[in-house]
C-alpha cells in the first residue's frame, strides 16, 4: 500500500511538470502583464523607474528559459516563488484559500452523493417508471443550467425571499454560509452521479451473479444489500472520484459569485492581475488535488474490490 | 446624521471592486480595494477632507512654511502605533525613505517625487533624501521642489507613516499603523475584521467597536446581501441605483457624490481620421450621451462637458456639452471627407459604466452617421497595456480628473508622454501655452481662470469623446451615520467618524 | 411414458413462453422428471432450453413470461404461488447452475460467504455456523483445502473450481430438483468430465432429480437416463437415452446424431464427409412454424450496428 | 418507452435550436445589433417585442435567435475539434501502442487533471475574447474523454477477427484505422460529442460570466445572460429567455446523447480504462 | 517428400507480464516455447490442446500478427519473419486465416461485398464489375448466394458468417489456410456443413490447412497430422492415426479420455487406446493440471520418436 502510494506519487511528477510547462508557456505569451495590471484603474500612474525595478525584482527581465528553469528549480525545493501582487511567498497566498476550497468541494460532493446516489438507485430499481423518467429528467436538467444562474437564483430565493440563509461570504465555523454555494456547485455532479448510479445499478442487476443470487432464493432487499450495492459502488466510485477531483477547478464561477475565498476565485483574480506565480501555484494545487483524489480512489477500489491489487 | 454620535457597535462595510485584498501593507499595492482597508489601519501626514475638498493636516498639529514656499516644518501629533510605539520624526523620515527607495519599487514612490533629493536618492547619487530633516523628536522638516502644496501628494493613502522599529516582513500579515482600527482577523479573499484601537490619537474616536470589511465584487450578490441585512453599506451600480431610488424603504438612505473621474473614449491620432478635429467633434455630436446616461447608467453619472469634472474649481459653469446632433455630425464628417467608410475599433473592458455596454450603445448611433465601430474587448490589465504601448485605435476608460485641475489638465500637455497620461498624444500649441501660464501662476483664482480656458479649449478640440463624470452612490442601512460624500472615492470613508444608532439589529451591537 | 414408481418431482405441462403477449418462444412443452432421475434436454442454440429451465425457477426476465401451461413442482403449481412462496422454493427445494462460471459469482464476496448465505437465508443459521457449513459444502464438492478456499474470492479460482463452488451453492440445501444449464460448456474438455461426474455423484447420493440442459449429445449420453430433444421451441422427441441413440424417431434427432463426427469412426484410409442435418431432415419436415423472435447471440459490437 | 420519449424530446429540442440558428436571419424581426433603441430599453414582452427588449433596447427575441447561431457554433464546432483530436489520438494510441500510447495517455491525464474551464480561461486570456478564440479554447480542452473512449474501444477492436483479417489481407495501418476501426467507434464518439455540445454551450456562458466570452455586440446566450443578470429584478425577460434557451439546448443535446447511447450500445459506460 | 510448404522452427513467444512491484522481477508469460512444426503441401495439420496452451499464439505468429520472440517461420524455405520477411501485402497471398468467432470476425459496418472486393482492389486483382463477379463466384463457392454481397454481417446466421469468413480467407488464393477453432462457436448441426465445406475446398483448391481445435472428434475426422500442445510446448506429434490409436503422452491420453462419446458410453466401454511403448514412462510429470513452473521443474526433453512419424516429449 505504502509502496503504491509512493509509486503513484512519483508518477505524478511528469504530469505536474507538463502542467507547469503548459501554464508557463501560455502565460508567457499572454497579453498584459502584472505591471500593466497595476495601472488598470486608470488613476495611479506609476513612474517608469519604479516599474523597471519591479520587473527586475521579479526577474521578469530575464529570458524565458531562465525564468522557467528558476521556477522549476524552486519547485524542486517546494518553493512556489513570490507572488507579484502581494509580494509574499505564493504558498502564503494559497494556503489560507485552501481550506475554504476543500470545504466547499467536499460539502458540494457530500450533497451530490447524498442526493444523487439514492436517486439513481431508486430510479434504477423501477426502470421505465414515472419516478425513473422524472428523476432522470431532473438529473439532465441539473446538468443544463449555467452555474452562476443557478447560484443567483438560489441567492434570490433562499436569502432574499425566504431570508433563510446568508447569501454570500465565508465564515470559518459556519454551516449556514456554505449551504447555498455548495448546492449551486453540487447540482451538476449530483445529476451526473444519479445517472451513473442508475446505469450502474441497471448494469449490475443484469449481471449473471445477480441471477445466481435470485436462484439462491434471496429476497430483493437482501439481494440489493448483499450483492448489488458494493458492485454499484465500484462502478460509481470512478465518477465520484473524478468529480471530487475536478470540483476545485470547477468552483471558479461559484466562488466568484458567492465571494467564497477559495482557490478558484484566487485563480481568476490572479489571472486578471497576471500574477503568474500564483496562477502557477493554484493550478498546481488544483491538479495535485485531482491526482491525489484519484490515487485515493484507487486505494478505495483496492479496499472494495478484491480483484484489484495496489502494489 | 446630526445627532450626537454613539459609541460601540459593529459596522459591516463592503469592498466592492474585484474580490481580493492584495495586501494589508498598503504601501505594497496601488489598488483602491486595498485603500478601503488601509484607510482603517493607517494614517498619513495629510488627509483628504471630503467636505472641504482639500487636503488637510492629519498626523501633524501644525505646519510652518518658509518664505520661498518650499520648506515645510511639521509639528507632529502625539500619536501611537497599534503596537504601542510612539510616532516620532524618525518614523516619518524612515517611511518616506522607504517609499522612495527604488529597490523596493513601491507604488507610493510616485508621491515622494515632490520632495527635494528624491531624484538623487533614486538615481543612487545619494544615500538618503536630502529634503527630509529631523528637527527634534516631534518636529520634521520637508523641503519640496516646487510651489505646489505637498498635501496633495502626502495625503495619499499609499504613503502612510509606518513605525521604523516594526519588522517590515510583518507588515503584510500583521499591519501596524496609526489608524483608528487594528486588525483582528483576516480571511484572505473574504473579509477583514477590525477592532477599535483604543489609543487612537483623535480623542473620543473611533465610535465603532468593530469594523468588518467584506469583499464582494458581484453587484447582484451585493444587492442581495444588502437587502438581506448582511452588509450595512453598499456601493451601488446603475441598476441598483435606479431600483433603490424608487424603493420607498431604501431611497432615504442613499449617499451620492460626484466623483472626480471623467469617462471618455480616447481617439488615437494614429488613425488618420482622428487627426481631424471635425471628425472628433462629429463623434461627439453623433452620440446621444444624455440618453445613454439616462438609460444605461440610470442617471448614475453626469454627462460630461469637457475634461474637468463639475466639482473642479476650474469648471466653467456656463459651458455647454456637445449637443446630440446627428445632422451636424454628418455635415462635419462630410467636410472632413469621411462621409462614409470611417471605421474604428474601441478597446474596452467589460465595465458596465465605461466599458463594452457603452460601446454597444454607441455602435448603432454612430452607424446612423456612417461610422462603423467594432469592439476590442480586453481585460483590465490588457487595457492599460494596450493604451500605454499605443496599441489601439480608440479606447474607453475612466480617468482621474481631479481634484487638482492643473495636474490633470497637464495630461494633455504635448510634452506629457503617452505612457504617463497623455494617452491620445494630444498636441496643441495654444493649450500648451495655457498650461505653462497656469503653472507659473501663484494666485489660485487667476490660475483657475487660465485652466478654465484650457478646459474649454479641450472641449472644442475634442481629443476624446466626453462621456460622463461619475456619480458614486452608496446605500446604507438606516442605523448608520457618519458616512461622507467623498468625491475622490466614495468607498473610502473616514471610519473613525462612523457610528450606529440604537435601531441597529442585535448582530451589530 | 414409462410407469412411474412415484410421483414426478417436476411436471411441466403445456408450457408456453412468450414475449409479452405477441410472440411465442416456447410452444406447449410437457415433460416429467421423477425423483432422483437425471433428465436431459438437448437441442440446438436458441431452441428454448434455457428459458424452460429459467421458467421452472421463476427467473424469466421481462419481457419474457410464461403465457400458458403449468409447472407442477412436487404436485404444486408453482405458477400459482405468490412471489414470496416462489422465492422460498428457490435455492431451498430447487436450485440452478448456470453455464458461465466466470461471471455467475459475485466478484466482491468471498466464496465462503456466498455459500453460507444459503444457510442463512434458508436455514436461518447465524453467520458463524453457516460459514462452517459452507466449508463442509466445499469439501463435499472436492475443493482442495476448503478452509482456505472459503476465504478466497471468485477471481482467485479456476473455471472448474468456480463451477464446483456453484455446485456447492446449488446443492447446499439439498434441493429436490437441480437445473443444470450447460454446466460445463465453458470449461476445458479435460475439466468437463470431472465436473459432470461430480454432479452425477452428488445427486445420486442425495436422490436429487436433475434437469440437465446441454447441446452436447455426448454429455447427455453420459449423464441421463431420459432425454428430451428440443427444436425451435418444441419438444420434438422424448426417449430413454439408449433408445434415442439407437433408434431416433424424430428426423431432427436423427439429423443431430448423424451430423456429429464420432471419435474412432474414421476409416484408416481416407476421410468421409459428415452427414449434414438437412440431408437427413428437410426443413419443411422439421419446422412447423419457426419461433418468431430470435436474437442472434451476438457480440457487443453487433448491438451498435 | 422512457428512452424513446426522452430521445424524441431531445431530438426535437436540438432540431428546434438548429432550425432557429439557421433561419435566424429570416425569423428575427429586428437586427440583433443595430436595431437598438435606448428609448425603448427594458420593455416587457409585447406585440412588437415578443420577448421584450434588453437594457440596450434591443429585441430579445431576435437576439436569442441570433445567439443560437453563436452558441450552437461554439457547441458544434468546438466539439467537432475535440472529437477529431480525441479520436485521432485515441485511435492511433490504441492501435500502435508503445511509446506513442504512453505519450498520448500521459497527455490525456494532464488534460484531465487541469480543469477545462481553467484551461479555457488561460487560452482565452492569450487569444482575447471572440468567437474564433472561443472555438479554439473549448476545442482544445475537452478531448480527453473522447480520446479515452476511442483508445479503449480501439484496444478491444484491435484484437477482433475483422481487424486481424484486414491485416492479413495486406491492408495498411492507416487504411485499417480508417475503414475498420473508425466506423466502429463512431457511435461512442458521437455520444460523447453530443453530450459535449451541451457542455460547450454552458462553458461559453461560464466564460462570458468571467468576462472572456464572445465579442460584443454580437449576441450569444452566454453574454446575454451575463449582461442581463443585473436586470433580473427590473427586466427578468432579458435574462430568462436566453437562460431558457441555454437550458433547452443543453437539455436537448443531453437527452439526445443519452438516447443515442442507449440505442447504440446499452453497455457503453464510462468505465475505468 | 519434397521440401515442406511451411516450417516452424524453434518458435518461442513470450509476453511481458506487468511487474508485481516497481522494483519487482521482470516477469514473462511463456506462451509458446520452442515449437517445431512442419506443414506439407495439401496437408491438414491440427493443433490440439487445452485453453491457453499457445495454439492461437502459434497461429497468429504464422499469420504475422504476432512477432515471435525467437525462432523462425519458413515458407518454401524463405523466412516469413525477421529481416528478409515479405511485406504485409505479399504475405497476404501466402496464408490466410479463418477466425474462431464468426460474430466478431466481420466488420459490422461493411457489407460483405465491399469487404471482399476491397481486398481484390488492394492487390490489384480486379476492380468494378470484374471484382463483383469474382465476389459472386466466391460466395457461391462457399455456399452462399451472390446477392448476399449487399448484406451486412448482422443479417447472417452464425454458420453463414463462418462461410463468409472462409470466403474472405480464400479471396486472395492463399496457399495456406489457418483455421482457429473454425467450428467451435457453431451449433452441431452447422458444424458438419462447415467441416464438409472446408474439406471440399481443400481438395478442389489444393490448400494446406493448419487447424486449431479442442474438439478431438472433429480433429480426428479431418486431420492428416496432429500436434498436441501443452503449456506452450508440443508434447506429442504424429499422423492422425498414430495419435488416436496410440496416444502416449499422459496429457494426450487424458484429452482423448475425456471426450464424451455417446457410443462408447452407451456401449459401457469407455477406454482409451493403449499407449505406445516409451523408453521410460515414469518420466512424465505426474501432475498435469498445473502450469509447469520453469524455475522449478526440469526442462522436458526434446521430442522423442516412438514410431513412424510419431514422437512424444518426455520429462527429463
Ligand atoms: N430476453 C429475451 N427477449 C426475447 N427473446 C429471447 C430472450 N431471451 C431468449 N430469447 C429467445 O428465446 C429463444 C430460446 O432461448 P434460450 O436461451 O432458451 O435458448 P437455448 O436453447 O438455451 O440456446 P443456447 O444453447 O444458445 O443457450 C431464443 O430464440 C432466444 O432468441
Ligand atoms: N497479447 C497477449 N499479451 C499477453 N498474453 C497473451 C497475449 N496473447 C495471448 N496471451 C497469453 O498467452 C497464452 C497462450 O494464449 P493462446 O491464445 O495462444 O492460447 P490458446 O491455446 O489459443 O487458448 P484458447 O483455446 O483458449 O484459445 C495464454 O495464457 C494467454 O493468456
Ligand atoms: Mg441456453
Ligand atoms: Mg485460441
Amino acid at each position: 500500500m505504502l509502496r503504491f502510494i509512493i509509486r503513484r506519487s512519483l508518477q505524478m511528477i511528469p504530469t505536474l511538470l507538463a502542467v507547469v510547462l503548459i501554464i508557463f508557456v501560455i502565460f508567457s505569451v499572454v497579453p498584459g502583464s502584472f505591471i500593466s495590471s497595476l495601472m488598470a484603474e486608470g488613476r495611479n500612474v506609476m513612474n517608469a523607474e519604479v516599474l523597471a525595478h519591479l520587473n527586475e525584482q521579479f526577474g521578469l527581465d530575464k529570458p524565458l528559459p531562465v525564468r522557467l528553469w528558476d521556477y522549476l528549480w524552486g519547485l524542486a525545493h517546494f518553493d512556489l516563488g513570490i507572488s507579484y501582487r502581494t509580494r509574499e511567498p505564493v504558498w502564503n497566498v494559497i494556503e489560507p484559500r485552501l481550506w475554504p476550497s476543500i470545504k466547499l468541494a467536499l460539502t458540494a460532493m457530500a450533497f451530490a452523493a447524498a442526493v444523487g446516489i439514492p436517486l439513481g438507485f431508486l430510479a434504477a430499481l423501477k426502470p421505465g417508471s414515472v419516478f425513473d423518467t422524472g428523476t432522470m429528467m431532473l438529473a439532465v436538467s441539473g446538468l443544463s443550467v449555467p452555474e452562476f444562474w443557478l447560484g443567483l437564483l438560489l441567492m434570490y430565493v433562499f436569502a432574499l425571499q425566504l431570508g433563510l440563509l446568508p447569501s454570500f461570504g465565508y465564515q470559518p465555523g459556519s454551516i449556514r454560509h456554505i449551504i447555498l454555494p455548495a448546492i449551486a456547485l453540487g447540482v451538476s455532479p449530483m445529476a451526473l452521479l444519479a445517472r451513473t448510479t442508475r446505469a450502474g445499478v441497471l448494469d449490475v442487476m443484469n449481471a449473471d451473479f445477480v441471477r445466481t443470487a435470485r436462484a439462491k432464493g434471496l429476497s430483493e432487499p437482501r439481494l440489493v444489500r448483499a450483492h448489488v450495492t458494493r458492485n454499484v459502488l465500484v462502478l460509481v466510485l470512478t465518477t465520484l472520484g473524478l468529480q471530487i477531483g475536478s470540483l476545485m477547478g470547477q468552483a471558479i464561477v461559484i466562488e466568484k459569485l458567492f465571494s467564497w475565498p477559495g482557490i478558484g476565485s484566487l485563480l481568476v483574480d490572479s489571472v486578471a492581475t497576471r500574477d503568474i506565480p500564483v496562477v502557477q501555484g493554484t493550478v498546481i494545487v488544483i491538479v495535485l488535488w485531482f491526482l491525489v483524489i484519484n490515487m485515493l480512489v484507487d486505494v478505495a477500489y483496492a479496499a472494495i474490490d478484491p480483484r484489484i491489487k495496489v502494489t | 446624521q446630526d445627532a450626537t454620535p454613539k459609541d460601540g457597535g459593529k459596522f459591516v462595510f463592503v469592498a466592492p471592486y474585484g474580490n481580493a485584498i492584495t495586501s494589508l501593507d498598503i504601501t505594497a499595492t496601488p489598488h483602491t480595494q486595498d485603500e478601503i482597508v488601509g484607510k482603517a489601519i493607517n494614517r498619513s501626514l495629510y488627509k483628504w477632507n471630503p467636505e472641504s475638498g482639500k487636503p488637510e493636516l492629519d498626523l501633524a498639529e501644525s505646519v510652518t512654511v518658509s518664505d520661498d514656499g518650499k520648506t515645510y516644518t511639521y509639528k507632529l501629533k502625539d500619536a501611537t502605533f497599534h503596537n504601542g510605539d510612539k510616532l516620532d520624526a524618525d518614523d516619518v523620515i524612515w517611511s518616506y525613505n522607504r517609499l522612495a527607495d527604488p529597490k523596493k519599487a513601491l507604488p507610493g514612490a510616485e508621491q515622494m517625487l515632490q520632495i527635494a533629493g528624491v531624484a538623487e536618492y533614486q538615481a543612487g547619487k545619494a544615500d538618503h533624501i536630502s529634503g527630509l530633516k529631523k528637527i527634534d523628536d516631534r518636529t520634521v522638516e520637508i523641503t519640496v521642489i516646487n510651489l505646489a502644496n505637498p498635501g496633495w501628494n502626502l495625503m495619499s493613502n499609499y504613503a502612510p507613516i509606518y513605525s521604523k522599529d516594526y519588522p517590515e516582513d510583518q507588515l503584510a500579515s500583521k499591519p501596524n499603523g496609526l489608524g483608528p482600527f487594528k486588525l483582528a482577523n483576516y480571511v484572505p479573499g473574504s473579509k477583514v475584521e477590525l477592532v477599535k484601537f483604543d489609543n487612537f490619537f483623535e480623542k473620543g474616536k473611533p465610535h465603532l467597536d468593530k469594523l468588518d470589511i467584506m469583499l464582494m465584487g458581484e453587484a447582484p450578490a451585493r444587492d442581495v446581501a444588502f437587502r438581506n441585512g448582511e452588509i450595512d453599506a453598499n456601493v451601488l451600480g446603475p441598476v441598483q441605483y435606479e431600483a433603490y431610488t424608487q424603493d420607498a424603504a431604501l431611497k432615504d438612505h442613499i449617499l451620492e457624490v460626484a466623483e472626480v473621474y471623467t469617462r471618455n473614449i480616447g481617439f488615437n491620432p494614429k488613425i488618420e481620421a482622428f487627426k481631424d478635429k471635425r471628425v472628433r467633434q462629429a463623434i461627439n455630436y453623433a452620440i446621444n450621451k444624455d440618453l445613454i446616461v439616462e438609460k444605461l447608467l440610470k442617471n448614475k453619472a453626469y454627462p460630461a462637458v469637457s475634461w474637468l469634472p463639475i466639482s473642479s474649481p476650474a469648471f466653467d459653469k456656463n459651458a455647454k456639452p456637445y449637443a446630440y446632433d446627428p445632422e451636424k455630425a454628418k455635415e462635419l464628417l462630410k467636410e472632413a471627407g469621411f462621409e462614409t467608410g470611417l471605421k474604428f475599433s474601441v478597446t474596452a473592458t467589460s465595465n458596465e459604466s465605461w466599458g463594452l455596454p457603452i460601446v454597444e450603445a454607441i455602435i448603432p448611433m454612430l452607424a446612423k452617421v456612417g461610422v462603423t465601430v467594432t469592439t476590442d474587448p480586453v481585460e483590465n490589465s490588457v487595457l492599460s497595456d494596450k493604451i500605454l504601448s499605443d496599441n489601439f485605435e480608440s479606447f474607453i476608460w475612466s480617468n482621474s480628473s481631479g481634484p487638482d485641475p492643473l495636474k490633470y489638465l497637464t495630461c494633455f500637455y504635448s510634452k506629457t508622454p503617452q505612457n504617463a497620461c497623455n494617452y491620445v498624444k494630444f498636441n496643441n500649441a495654444d493649450f500648451d501655452k495655457l498650461i505653462d501660464q497656469a503653472g507659473n501662476e501663484t494666485d489660485p483664482a487667476k490660475q483657475n481662470d487660465i485652466l478654465r480656458q484650457a478646459n474649454n479649449l479641450l472641449e472644442e478640440e475634442a481629443p476624446v469623446w466626453f462621456f460622463n463624470y461619475n456619480k458614486a452612490v452608496m446605500a446604507y442601512q438606516p442605523w448608520v451615520h457618519g458616512l461622507k460624500p467623498n468625491a475622490m472615492e466614495l468607498a473610502i470613508q473616514d471610519y473613525e467618524d462612523i457610528w450606529i444608532d440604537d435601531s441597529a439589529p442585535a448582530s451589530r451591537k | 411414458m414409462n410407469g412411474a414408481s412415484s410421483d414426478p418431482v417436476l411436471s411441466v405441462r403445456d408450457l408456453t413462453i412468450g414475449v409479452g403477449r405477441s410472440a411465442e418462444l416456447l410452444h406447449g412443452v410437457s415433460f416429467d422428471i421423477l425423483p432422483g432421475e437425471t433428465y436431459g434436454l438437448v437441442g440446438e442454440s436458441g431452441s428454448g432450453k434455457s428459458i424452460t429451465g429459467l421458467s421452472v425457477m421463476g427467473l424469466l426476465k421481462r419481457p419474457l413470461g410464461v403465457t400458458g401451461g403449468s409447472i407442477l413442482f412436487q404436485g404444486e403449481d408453482v405458477l400459482k404461488l405468490g412471489r414470496r412462496a416462489r422465492r422460498k422454493l428457490r435455492g431451498d427445494r430447487m436450485a440452478m447452475i448456470f453455464q458461465e462460471p466466470m461471471t455467475a459469482l459475485n466478484p466482491l464476496a468471498t466464496i465462503g460467504r456466498q455459500i453460507a448465505e444459503m444457510f442463512v437465508v434458508h436455514r436461518g443459521m447465524g453467520w458463524p455456523e453457516a460459514r462452517r457449513k459452507a466449508v463442509e459444502a466445499l469439501e463435499s464438492v472436492r475443493v482442495p483445502s476448503p478452509e482456505e478456499r472459503a476465504r478466497s474470492y471468485p477471481h482467485q479460482l479456476s473455471g472448474g473450481m468456480r463451477q464446483r463452488v456453484m455446485i456447492a451453492i446449488a446443492l447446499a440445501c439439498r434441493p429436490d430438483l437441480l437445473i443444470a444449464d450447460e454446466p460445463t460448456t465453458a470449461l476445458d474438455v479435460t475439466v468437463q468430465a470431472g465436473v459432470l461426474e461430480l454432479i452425477a455423484e452428488l445427486c445420486k447420493a442425495e436422490g436429487t432429480a436433475v434437469l440437465l440442459v446441454s447441446h452436447d449429445l455426448g454429455v447427455i449420453a453420459n449423464m441421463c437416463r431420459r432425454v428430451g430433444v428440443m427444436d425451435r421451441g418444441r419438444l420434438v422427441e422424448e426417449q430413454d437415452t439408449k433408445a434415442l441413440f439407437e433408434n431416433p424417431l424424430h428426423p431432427y434427432t436423427r439429423g443431430l446424431l448423424a451430423a456429429r463426427p464420432r471419435l474412432g469412426s474414421r476409416p484408416v484410409a481416407g476421410r468421409g464427409r459428415l452427414t449434414e442435418l438437412d440431408e437427413v431432415v428437410a426443413d419443411e419436415e422439421r419446422g412447423r412454424d419457426a419461433p418468431t423472435l430470435t436474437t442472434p447471440r451476438g457480440s457487443r459490437l453487433e448491438a451498435t450496428a | 418507452m422512457r428512452l424513446r420519449f426522452n430521445f424524441t424530446l431531445g431530438l426535437l429540442l436540438a432540431l428546434l435550436v438548429i432550425v432557429a440558428a439557421i433561419s435566424a436571419g429570416w425569423l428575427a424581426p429586428y437586427d440583433p445589433v443595430m436595431d437598438a433603441d435606448l428609448m425603448n430599453s427594458e420593455m416587457p414582452p409585447s406585440w412588437e417585442h415578443w420577448l421584450g427588449t434588453d437594457g440596450q433596447g434591443r429585441d430579445v427575441f431576435s437576439r436569442v435567435l441570433f445567439g443560437a447561431r453563436v452558441s450552437l457554433t461554439v457547441g458544434l464546432v468546438s466539439q467537432l475539434i475535440n472529437s477529431c483530436i480525441g479520436t485521432a489520438l485515441g485511435v492511433s494510441a490504441g492501435y500502435f501502442g508503445g511509446w506513442w500510447d504512453d505519450l498520448v495517455n500521459g497527455l490525456t491525464n494532464v488534460m484531465l487533471a487541469i480543469p477545462s474551464l481553467v484551461f479555457a480561461l488561460a487560452i482565452m486570456a492569450v487569444l482575447g475574447p471572440g468567437l474564433p478564440s472561443l472555438l479554439i479554447a473549448l476545442g482544445l480542452t475537452n478531448w480527453s474523454w473522447t480520446c479515452r473512449i476511442a483508445r479503449s474501444s480501439t484496444l478491444s477492436l484491435k484484437s477482433q477477427g475483422f481487424v486481424q483479417a484486414a491485416k492479413t489481407a495486406g491492408f495498411g495501418d492507416t487504411n485499417i484505422m480508417r475503414t475498420q476501426i473508425l466506423p466502429n467507434i463512431l457511435g461512442p464518439v458521437l455520444v460523447i460529442a453530443t453530450l459535449g455540445i451541451g457542455g460547450a454551450v454552458l462553458a461559453e456562458a461560464a466564460l462570458s460570466f468571467l468576462g472572456v466570452g464572445i465579442r460584443p455586440p454580437q449576441p450569444s446566450w452566454g453574454n446575454m445572460l451575463t449582461d442581463a443578470r443585473e436586470l433580473i429584478r427590473t427586466a427578468p425577460w432579458a435574462s430568462v429567455f436566453p437562460g431558457l434557451a441555454i437550458f433547452a439546448t443543453v437539455l436537448g443535446f443531453n437527452l439526445l446523447g443519452d438516447g443515442l447511447r442507449d440505442m447504440l450500445d446499452p453497455h457503453m459506460r464510462t468505465r475505468r480504462t | 517428400m519434397s521440401r515442406p510448404l511451411l516450417e516452424i522452427r524453434d518458435l518461442t513467444v513470450h509476453f511481458p507480464l506487468p511487474r508485481q512491484s516497481p522494483l519487482g522481477r521482470k516477469r514473462t508469460l511463456r506462451a509458446v516455447q520452442g515449437v517445431n512444426l512442419t506443414l506439407n503441401e495439401g496437408e491438414c495439420l491440427s493443433i490440439v490442446g487445452e485453453s491457453g496452451c499457445g495454439k492461437s499464439t502459434t497461429a497468429l505468429t504464422v499469420m504475422g500478427l504476432q512477432e515471435p520472440t525467437s525462432g523462425e517461420i519458413l515458407f518454401q524455405g524463405k523466412p516469413l519473419t525477421g529481416a528478409g520477411a515479405p511485406s504485409r501485402k505479399e504475405r497476404a497471398r501466402i496464408a490466410q486465416m479463418v477466425f474462431q468467432d464468426p460474430y466478431a470476425s466481420l466488420n459490422p459496418r461493411q457489407t460483405i461485398g465491399r469487404m471482399l472486393s476491397a481486398q481484390l482492389a488492394l492487390h490489384g486483382i480486379a476492380r468494378g464489375s470484374e471484382a463483383r463477379d469474382r465476389v459472386a463466384a466466391m460466395l457461391k463457392r462457399v455456399g452462399l448466394m451472390p446477392d448476399h454481397a449487399d448484406r451486412y454481417p448482422h443479417e447472417f446466421s452464425g454458420g453463414q458468417r463462418q462461410r463468409i469468413g472462409i470466403a474472405r480467407a480464400l479471396m486472395l488464393d492463399p496457399k495456406i489456410l489457418v483455421l482457429d477453432e473454425p467450428v467451435s462457436a457453431l451449433d452441431v448441426s452447422i458444424q458438419a456443413q462447415i467441416i464438409n465445406l472446408l474439406m471440399d475446398l481443400q481438395e478442389t483448391l489444393g490448400l494446406s490447412y493448419i487447424m486449431i481445435s479442442h474438439d478431438l472428434s472433429v480433429v480426428e475426422h479431418v486431420s492428416d497430422r496432429v500436434a498436441v500442445m501443452y503449456f506452450g510446448r508440443v508434447v506429442e506429434e504424429g499422423d492422425w492415426h498414430s495419435i488416436f490409436s496410440r496416444p502416449t503422452h499422459p496429457y494426450t491420453r487424458r484429452l482423448i479420455g475425456s471426450v464424451p462419446d455417446p457410443d462408447a458410453i452407451l456401449a459401457g466401454a469407455r477406454g482409451v487406446p493403449d499407449a505406445a511403448p516409451v523408453p521410460d514412462a515414469a518420466r512424465f510429470s505426474p501432475d498435469i493440471s498445473r502450469r509447469p513452473n520453469p524455475d522449478e521443474e526440469p526442462e522436458p526433453s526434446a521430442l522423442v520418436s516412438i514410431g513412424e512419424s510419431h514422437s512424444v516429449r518426455l520429462a527429463q
